[in-house]
């Protein structure tokens, strides 16, 4: 390695040159292009509303076989049914209300006979 | 005989203390939206940390100084402001998303909301800062911290297909949704590559007053205790592969995430996962708070180190304080845990070059490590992988908020 | 004699002029010597000193490409009130990589 | 001879004071100009004086230490003064009555 430079002592200002500069402009340009590319937003609600079916689906089975314990299975299934009235497919939200009765009930029975019907639709 | 020991809790505090919010968060949703090929990322940016973990060791054992106390002293103060304010503020986020984590670990067991944990859980770290000594913290949550090995656990169990696991770390670019992609790949980044790791490491070399002597023991660790750490993170997001991708569920919020440990190991799965989840986030705020206070310290030049008592460094003590008490804030505005989780790692790579290019001048400098100096493959590999992250982050972060409006 | 002061932090880093007017580099560094016991100012070291210059060029240092150069300034020929010298830049000794000791 | 490189050894370096006690970072180094070389009279710890560099005018006292009471300069800047009864420990002092 070369002699390493003695004066590379603190040094006072801090002066942005034109070089980093130019690189911020070109970086915007990137962008730009990328954002081009965007996918809509209408998929990604709908890949959102089938998620969060498809999570209320496996925590209400994990609930029936006893493998999550009812709080949680509550919580979740709660927070499913509000995003997916807030979603494209607000009519999946009632069979998860009616899975989140079934667990305050702790009612496996009915629950495993709700998630048949939602697991069909 | 002492050295060995060293090692050896230095490879427990690397494992059991790699895993955070950020690394879950992060590898949880990429396994469960793109499968395994979002792996590279986690290899990637392992090896970046296996350098620059040896590097603060290194450096603060040779010098003498921690980074944050030379870089002051080495670029002066105008200069020092900027990766200072920038870290903090950053680390402040990120210890935010810790106390998240553990509140959302906490809900997740009771059922009771997150935001009603955020009080108590800083309070409990709080303690645990004020009260207990720093081994029994450091290595109490360390030990506490190998329960992520279930996740691990949990992926033998699921038995994925070694091919396909393979091709995951080869660096692709999916068809469609690539914004999105290169957001996971930044915030992988940004969690593996967490610069709160370097200094906490830096700080503690410091303070236990390692020497030259401990350079072979520093290298054993920042390979053996880091290749580890990133082989449960990457078991994260094969566990989500395995388990969430198939049913088509996305991780927007931690409780989607559960089920990756309940599929294989039922109930016990789920306490792990809770376990898991709770202990690895709150072992990562310990880490952050005493980094936010040692920044300030280090660089204002006060009193610090987490075997003094909080009454012979006050401003120290003052600030991990102020800076829990802040974070504990952010929780309580009921914010996403997972989205500030997500966004901390992308913004902790968007200014990786800000703290970690001055590091590596540092690394560089005879004046503090002699011909211990860095190689040209070490200043190579980090150097490409800060810029690279840096770019795409300053890409895809906008993008992301485009998209998740 | 009014003792005049001058506070080193708030001129490192500013141009420095040669006695015809140009710019001949930045201040840098300011090197002492202990005389009985007092520490008196030996010289000034003049170089690149632009901070995304110097970063340029400390990275390229990295690689070992490229080395800082500067002009070493006796304390007689600075005026540090002005900031300039007493002499054309060509009569300065010129340094590069690690400068010699004081001289 | 020994020579100091003021930038490089004693501006922004860590302060120690007689018994260990670190009392803050090197802030300011003042030089007097008279008819001989100038001589270093002050080194000054003020978080003031950091700011300044910054170009914030911020009230408040520097510290002035003569540098006659400058033991040595080597990692740090070590002082032949006791910390505790000095300004920049003084938020110290203060929080540590705090904390009973």
């Amino acid at each position: 390695m070369a002699g390493r430079c003695y004066t590379d002592s603190a040094f006072g200002i801090f002066r942005p040159a034109d070089a980093v500069i130019a690189v911020v402009a070109r970086l915007a340009f990137l962008l730009v292009l990328v954002l081009a590319a965007c996918g809509d937003d209408a998929d990604k609600e709908l890949k959102s509303a089938r998620s969060w079916s498809a999570t209320a689906l496996a925590v209400g089975r994990h609930w029936t076989r006893g493998e999550v314990p009812s709080a949680y299975a509550r919580d979740t299934l709660r927070h499913a049914a509000d995003e997916l009235r807030k979603g494209p497919l607000p009519a999946a939200a009632a069979p998860v209300d009616e899975l989140v009765q079934a667990v305050d009930r702790e009612d496996r029975a009915a629950a495993r006979a709700l998630l048949e019907a939602l697991a069909r639709e | 005989m002492k050295k060995l020991l060293n090692v050896a809790l230095g490879i427990l505090t690397s494992i059991g203390g790699f895993l955070d919010a950020g690394s879950i968060a992060t590898s949880a949703q990429a396994g469960a939206e793109f499968g395994y090929s979002l792996l590279w990322p986690i290899a990637l940016g392992t090896i970046c940390v296996i350098f620059l973990i040896e590097m603060s060791g290194r450096f603060s054992a040779v010098s003498g100084s921690s980074i944050t106390s030379a870089m002051r002293k080495r670029f002066g103060f105008p200069f020092f402001v900027v990766p200072f304010a920038a870290g903090t503020l950053v680390n402040l986020l990120v210890l935010a998303s810790e106390i998240g984590g553990v509140c959302i670990a906490l809900e997740l067991v009771t059922g009771v909301a997150f935001q009603l944990w955020a009080v108590p859980v800083a309070l409990a770290l709080w303690g645990l800062l004020w009260f207990a000594t720093f081994d029994s913290i450091e290595y109490g949550s360390a030990a506490l911290g190998l329960v992520t090995l279930a996740f691990v656990v949990a992926v033998v169990l699921l038995r994925p297909e070694a091919k396909e696991l393979a091709r995951g770390f080869v660096p692709t670019l999916p068809a469609q949704e690539q914004a999105h992609y290169l957001f996971f790949v930044v915030s992988i980044l940004g969690a593996t590559i967490a610069p709160y790791l370097f200094l906490f490491y830096s700080s503690g070399v410091v303070e236990d007053k390692w020497d030259k002597s401990y350079l072979r023991a520093n290298r054993v660790i920042s390979v053996v205790g880091m290749g580890f750490g990133a082989m449960i993170s990457m078991a994260v997001l094969a566990a989500a592969a395995l388990t969430l991708k198939p049913l088509g569920i996305l991780v927007e919020q931690y409780h989607q995430a559960a089920p990756m440990l309940v599929a294989p190991m039922g109930l016990a799965g789920f306490y792990l996962f809770a376990a898991s989840l709770g202990i690895a986030c709150f072992g990562a705020a310990l880490e952050l708070s005493l980094v936010i206070g040692y920044t300030f310290a280090q660089g204002f030049g006060w009193s610090w180190g987490e075997s003094l008592e909080p009454r012979q460094a006050a401003r120290f003590s003052a600030v991990y304080t102020l800076a829990i008490v802040l974070a504990m804030l952010i929780v309580l505005s009921g914010l996403n845990p997972l989205k500030l989780t997500m966004f901390s790692m992308a913004l902790t790579a968007l200014i990786l070059p800000v703290s970690m290019v001055p590091f590596l001048v540092l690394m560089n400098d005879e004046q503090y490590l002699g011909e211990h100096r860095n190689g040209r493959l070490s200043n190579a590999v980090v150097l490409v992988t800060i810029v690279l992250a840096s770019l795409i982050a300053l890409a895809a972060i906008p993008l992301e908020i485009m998209g998740s409006k | 004699m009014s003792a005049r002061e001058i506070h080193l932090e708030r001129i490192i880093g500013e141009p420095v002029r040669d006695c015809t007017g140009r710019k001949i580099g930045h201040l840098e560094e300011v090197r002492a010597r202990c005389v009985g016991d007092e520490l008196v100012v030996v010289d000034f070291l003049v170089g690149k000193g632009a901070l995304v210059e110097r970063f340029s060029m400390q990275l390229l240092g990295l690689f070992g490409i490229g080395r800082a150069e500067g002009l070493i300034v006796p304390w007689d020929k600075m005026d540090l009130e002005r900031l300039c010298t007493h002499c054309p830049r060509e009569e300065l000794r010129r340094f590069s990589g690690a400068p010699p000791e004081a001289g | 001879m020994k020579t100091t490189a003021l930038m490089r050894d004693v501006l922004d370096a860590q302060v120690m004071d007689r018994n260990g006690q670190p009392m803050g970072r090197v802030d300011g180094i003042v030089l007097e100009l008279g008819k001989g070389p100038p001589r270093v009279t002050y080194v000054e710890i003020s978080v003031r004086e950091a700011w300044r560099r910054l170009g914030l005018r911020l009230k408040g006292d520097a510290y002035r230490v003569s540098w006659s009471r400058v033991i040595k300069v080597e990692k740090d800047v070590h002082l032949g003064v006791d910390a505790d009864d000095t300004p920049p420990r003084a938020l110290e002092r203060w929080l540590r009555r705090k904390l009973g």
